[in-house]
């Protein structure tokens, strides 16, 4: 089937097998390898991406559901000029250590952001809590969700 | 897969420009002409920022002691960190393993012409395809696929290529292993026994042991005011590194194997694949990237050979990947320990002498057990200064899961049981745990249990600098 | 669709359990119908007859929704303990409950509240009480024909009295090892009326303990009271040992867990 | 009821292999504007490796840290490395850098001397200079120092050097004998609540305090003592691969239960101020003893708060639960 969607503000399409997952349509159709494969049945969070403003398992999304909707992968966050705030407080923090998490607990935590800009501590490890992470502690996360939140609101109330 | 899958769709793309693709019959041609063309997917680079200044702290000097900002960090935020996984190569192939049900049970035999029929497959592999079938660290015990026994299940015992990873997963259920069941033994506490089934018969199940004596702890303990005794046990735990282990091996015309891995240990690796495949080290690159979590779980070979010598019989790369049933049932796991303390202790809360006995669940390969071993009944009577000491420690084999090397090598699990048993004598004799702790604690040139001066020794300073950022003065009952 | 090709088709809602049931055994479907975008499956709303929720509102959806959380907190709640954002934003409510496992997060709070499933078929629709639609351990009252269209909480039911807690093994994305949900009126004496004990992952399917909740009905919520309602209903249940729990610990927990739920949805009868 | 507790762990913990060789390669190369580039055997795994040998690098020739590239891992290009193993990527991979890079600056060095007047053991690299000791205002950069070495005199700035730590051979019969060449420190403390009608435990905080000589990049070393934290609550309280019959049942990240961001306890990490005169500018390590006291730490918080000691990990609600229920039987 033709799967036909807009990703990172692209209109993309790829001829893919019924079967096969957003995931696996990002990753091997469309190059798209921000999004990793970390336990293929929505328990890690590696596959994050945001779907029509919310965040999912691509895993767990056959493609033919994200046709003619408007996918966000981590590939599609920073400008050609900038980093997303998310991104430059991740690398300002040390926020990752190996990295694999980092994709799907970006996404997941913008997702959040753009929602609620000014989170709670709480509110931060409940958004985050379906991204698993083996190596921070999660600490670092949620100080750099925290600090990019900052920067959101302050720059969106400039606006 | 026969799957038709029909979707009702209500877009929630505004955009008019796609309009049009949002036709929910992906079969039928769009009826109107097209605002504008359809992208085919071109693999177009997707924009990154492109020369952002330097974070100011990685310029400045001196260099140590600076929180620099790490190189990868950006590339990671960026999602543009290139794990195996994220590699491709023109042709490349994928593999996947056949792993045995069998905790302990002889290979009678390994049929896998009906999978090589089946669509895509391109090669199948068994162990005596491989030139040198074991390996391991220390004892090269482990076969690279089964071809003899299995001793746990998780055991690789063939493996198939084709051109997709699905048609490698059904093809694995037509390979047929004709097994005869072995006895089996899971609990190391019966392993360690005489009459236990054998792992690696004919050799005894205690494959490793190591022992320390310091003084004499029988006249210590005579001498006590209070002698204390408990047993601890520990449990087997799982690396979960959320990269799932992954390699692509590349065999190429001059008889020279290119091997992507997620190792950790790439000079070794080397060795292993060398000695596995019977090639010179120098008909052999591997070549590591950024690992996505190891603790101890990467540090040995796993698929590498397999896929190199898959790659040799289909002339293509071969990547294999494991999935996360894979490396939980075939990757090596925490050693669960038994452990015996005994404690003689000074009403004042001095330790006089301490007998330890270890027994280390070593599962159904060698690994890194001897290193676990070895650093575990070295660290196993605590920080402190014990005169008289005996730790005896054994490692045995079982019908489980391998245990190898991770994070700690047995440190977190005697440190489980001296800290307890520290807490429990300091309640007993009512001395607060931090008091109890800073009497025993080493100096700085203390002897160490093996006799080693011991030299830039911070324990006493980080039980006060701990006690007084928690408040455990403030904070007592 | 459905209808036509019973024997290996599904109906693909969230698809949080069924793709990965998928993976795990590709051959078993043939068929795939989408209805996670039937309009008449979707939705909530207040009607005459109460609180109207479509099978194909996510937990996300629910948990936003204003009517929810003012009529019924006690299903926002339940819905927050579903997975983690990822999965409750695809995974619906109609999801949960056709999939049918005994630890079903959603079921209990909705049991509690008398809640009604709503079927569509090829022949029509027709109306069950929530209990039962559940059969056994992922079975459902469903024909092959039929598809869950919606859940209403009765009029009578909103803003009762009621309080949802799960125990799972660990705080984010768990799995329960029992959900307990009550819900209670007190009447002008301060007795309890229409008490209702549902409970989750203790049985064959999620139930209620309808001789505790007997044991209940015109008493004084005092600790005594409560506390035997909590003990009966550790009879009424059929835990299972596996791995996560001994039947043993689910029955303290029961016990524990119940207590708790009826003390605190008094509690809140009182602060009303 | 819910009830509190506290409960302390120290720990200590080697650096590298048991007696085993387990030697460390490394090679330094000086651009001729001053900068650099490491050649390293080991793996990023993740720990943050490579910025810090890159900081060792970049500090032994004087440079900042982002004036070295570190390019590791590849058998074919990088000199031999034992590994990302046994904490010993800091201490032995960075010994033997400083080696290859001492190497490189003492060809500087006497690039420099007539540059500047002076003999080579006058000079020290500092700031992106070579500079005189003493007399710092007499200086030459690194670059055009470099530059002079390699295009005018011929001799490029290029290094390289390899570590073993010194060990002894522990007695078969008595285990007498220096297995490592050095050790690291450390404390935690916990903070737990316990809730004894269920048995569940919920850590509500931990204070670290975690010796490992110079901290090369303190930023890495809190991510180091935050995540082995993590792991060493999962061992404490959830963490474990169960069997049936021989076989896994839970293997997979839907049952074998790991911390989430849920279950993390607030955490407060402190390093213990130390130098190890072998370790590179002081330097041990921190990868694997962050996991290590953790867990006993919890376990003496849960006796703290309800008087029952766990013996046998991981201290599930259901074992809690019964060791509770047993005590008050008792």
């Amino acid at each position: 089937m033709i799967v036909k969607l807009k990703v990172n503000g692209e209109i993309r399409s790829a001829d893919v097998p019924p079967e096969t997952t957003l995931l696996k349509l990002l990753r091997e159709h469309l190059s798209l390898t921000g999004a990793k494969l970390g336990c293929d049945v929505g328990d890690c969070g590696t596959c994050t991406v945001i779907v029509d403003g919310e965040s999912v398992n691509s895993c767990l999304m056959l493609a033919g559901r994200a046709s003619g909707r408007e996918v966000t992968t981590i590939e599609g966050l920073a400008s050609s000029e900038q980093l997303h705030p998310l991104q430059e407080k991740f690398e300002e923090l040390g926020a990752l250590q190996c990295g694999f998490c980092g994709p799907g607990m970006i996404i997941s935590a913008k997702a959040l952001l753009d929602k609620n800009p000014e989170p709670t501590v709480f509110e931060v490890k409940d958004a985050l809590s379906g991204n698993l992470c083996r190596c921070t502690g999660y600490t670092k996360i949620i100080e750099a969700v925290l600090d990019a939140g900052r920067i959101m609101s302050t720059s969106e109330a400039k606006s | 897969m026969a799957t038709k899958t029909k979707e009702v769709l209500e877009s929630k793309v505004k955009d008019s420009e796609i309009e049009d693709l949002t036709a929910p019959d992906n079969l039928k041609v769009p009826a109107k002409p097209a605002l504008k063309p359809v992208v085919v997917p071109v693999d177009k680079p997707v924009v990154y920022p492109l020369d952002l200044p330097e974070s100011e702290i990685r310029l400045r000097t001196p260099a140590v002691g600076q929180r620099a900002t790490r190189p990868d960090g950006r590339l990671h935020g960026l999602g543009q960190t290139q794990y195996i996984d994220d590699m491709t190569f023109p042709h490349m192939i994928f593999a996947k393993i056949l792993r045995s049900e069998h905790a302990h049970a002889k290979i009678l035999s390994i049929d896998t012409s009906e999978a090589e029929a089946m669509p895509g497959v391109l090669a199948t592999l068994t162990g005596d395809e491989i030139p040198v079938n074991s390996f391991g660290p220390t004892l090269q015990d482990q076969p690279v696929l089964a071809n003899e026994i299995v001793r746990h299940a998780g055991d690789g015992v063939a493996a198939v290529a084709a051109l997709t990873e699905q048609q490698a997963s059904d093809a694995l259920t037509k390979i047929k292993v004709k097994y005869k069941p072995l006895p089996t033994v899971f609990d190391p506490l019966e392993a360690i026994k005489d009459d236990a089934p054998k792992v690696h018969a004919p050799h005894s199940n205690i494959y490793a042991s190591k022992t320390i004596k310091k003084g004499d702890v029988e006249k210590a303990l005579k001498e006590s005011d209070q002698v204390f005794h408990k047993q601890f046990k520990t449990q087997m735990v799982e690396h979960v590194p959320l990269e799932p282990h992954s390699s692509v091996a590349m065999w190429d015309a001059n008889g020279r194997v290119i091997i992507y891995s997620s190792l950790g240990r790439i000079t070794l690796g080397r060795d292993d694949l060398a000695r596995t495949l019977g090639k010179p080290m120098s008909k052999i690159r591997l070549v590591g990237t950024i690992v996505g979590g190891n603790f101890g779980g990467k540090n040995e070979i796993t698929t590498e050979p397999i896929l190199a010598m898959l790659s040799k019989k289909t002339g293509r790369p071969v990547k294999g990947t494991f999935t996360r049933g894979d490396e939980f049932i075939s990757s090596t796991t925490r050693h669960p320990f038994v452990m015996d303390y005994t404690t003689g202790v000074k009403k004042d809360g001095q330790i006089l002498g301490r007998k330890i006995r270890l027994v280390l669940d070593g599962g159904s390969y060698c690994s890194w057990t001897s290193t676990t071993l070895g650093k575990g009944g070295i660290l196993a009577a605590g920080p402190y200064n014990i005169a008289n000491l005996f730790v005896e420690a054994h490692a045995v084999y079982t019908n489980k899961t391998t245990t190898g090397a991770m994070r700690g090598f047995g440190a977190p699990q005697v440190c489980f049981a001296y800290e307890s048993h520290m807490d429990d004598m300091a309640h007993a004799l009512g001395i607060d745990p931090l008091e109890m702790r800073l009497r025993n604690a080493f100096n700085e040139g203390s002897v160490s249990p093996t006799g080693q001066l011991l030299q830039s020794v911070a324990i006493k300073e980080s039980l006060q600098q701990a006690a007084e950022r928690f408040g455990w003065k403030e904070s007592a009952k | 669709m459905l209808a036509e090709n019973t024997a290996r088709a599904r109906a693909l809602a969230g698809g949080t359990d069924l793709v990965v049931d998928l993976k795990h055994a590709p051959g078993d479907v043939d068929l795939l119908v989408d209805v996670s975008q039937l309009p008449e499956f979707g939705g909530i709303e207040e009607t005459e007859e109460g609180l109207r929720i479509g099978s194909m509102v996510t937990f996300s959806e629910l948990m936003a929704s204003p009517i929810v959380n003012q009529m019924t907190p006690e299903i926002v709640a339940a819905s927050h303990t579903v997975g983690a954002v990822q999965t409750r934003n695809l995974g619906t409510i109609g999801g949960n409950l056709v999939t049918c496992v005994p630890s079903a997060d959603s079921a209990p709070s909705l049991l509690a509240l008398d809640a009604i499933a709503t079927i569509a078929g090829s022949d029509g629709k027709r109306s069950v009480p929530l209990e039962e639609f559940f059969v056994g351990p992922r079975k459902t009252i469903l024909e092959p024909h039929e598809l869950l269209a919606e859940i209403l909480i009765p009029k009578k039911n909103l803003g009762k009295p009621s309080h949802f807690i799960k125990f799972g093994l660990r705080k984010g994305q768990a799995l329960a090892l029992v959900n307990v949900a009550a819900a209670l009126y007190l009447n002008n004496d301060g007795t309890v009326a229409e008490p209702r004990i549902a409970l989750g992952a203790v049985a064959p399917t999620p139930m209620f303990a309808r001789k505790a909740e007997a044991s209940l009905s015109g008493k004084k919520p005092d600790e005594e009271n409560l506390l035997e309602a909590a003990r009966v209903a550790v009879g009424e249940i059929k835990p299972i040992d596996d791995f996560r729990a001994s039947a043993n610990y689910r029955c303290h927990l029961v016990q524990t867990l119940t207590y708790r739920a009826l003390k605190r949805s008094t509690e809140i009868a009182n602060e009303h | 009821m819910k009830k509190r507790g506290r409960g302390m762990a120290c720990m200590w913990y080697p650096i590298g292999f048991t007696v085993a060789a387990n030697p460390s390669a490394a090679t330094v190369k000086v651009n001729t504007d001053g900068t650099a580039t490491l050649l390293t055997g080991t793996v990023e795994t993740g720990q943050g490796a490579l910025t810090v040998l890159g900081q060792i690098a970049a500090e032994t020739l004087g440079i900042a840290t982002d004036d070295v590239h570190v390019v590791s891992a590849d058998t074919d290009a990088t000199p031999m490395d034992t590994g990302a193993i046994a904490s010993r990527t800091t201490y032995v991979t960075g010994n033997a850098i400083i080696k290859a890079a001492e190497q490189a600056r003492e060809i500087l060095f006497e690039a420099a001397a007539p540059m500047l007047s002076v003999k080579p053991e006058q000079l020290e690299a500092r700031d992106r200079k070579i500079q005189v000791m003493g007399f710092p205002q007499q200086y030459k950069t690194i670059g055009e120092v470099a530059h002079h070495s390699e295009i005018v005199i011929g001799r490029p700035a290029i290094g390289s050097g390899s570590y073993n730590p010194p060990t002894v051979e522990m007695d078969p019969e008595t285990g007498q004998g220096k297995p490592f060449s050095t050790y690291v420190y450390a404390t935690q403390i916990a903070d737990v609540e316990v809730d004894d009608e269920t048995g569940e435990v919920e850590v509500l905080r931990i204070v670290a305090t975690h010796d490992c000589g110079t901290p090369i990049n303190p930023m890495l070393v809190e991510g180091q003592i935050q995540g082995g934290i993590s792991m060493g609550v999962g061992f404490a309280l959830q963490e474990e691969i169960l069997f049936k019959d021989g076989k896994q049942v839970n293997p997979n990240l839907t049952n074998y239960i790991m911390p989430t961001s849920l279950d993390m306890p607030e955490l407060e990490v402190e390093m213990v101020d130390n130098y190890d005169p072998t370790g590179p500018f002081g330097a041990k390590g921190a990868g694997e003893p962050t996991a290590v006291p953790t867990a006993a730490a919890i376990m003496n918080a849960i006796y703290d708060a309800v008087g029952i000691r766990i013996t046998s990990l991981p201290a599930t609600s259901e074992k809690v639960l019964s060791a509770i229920l047993e005590q008050k039987a008792a």
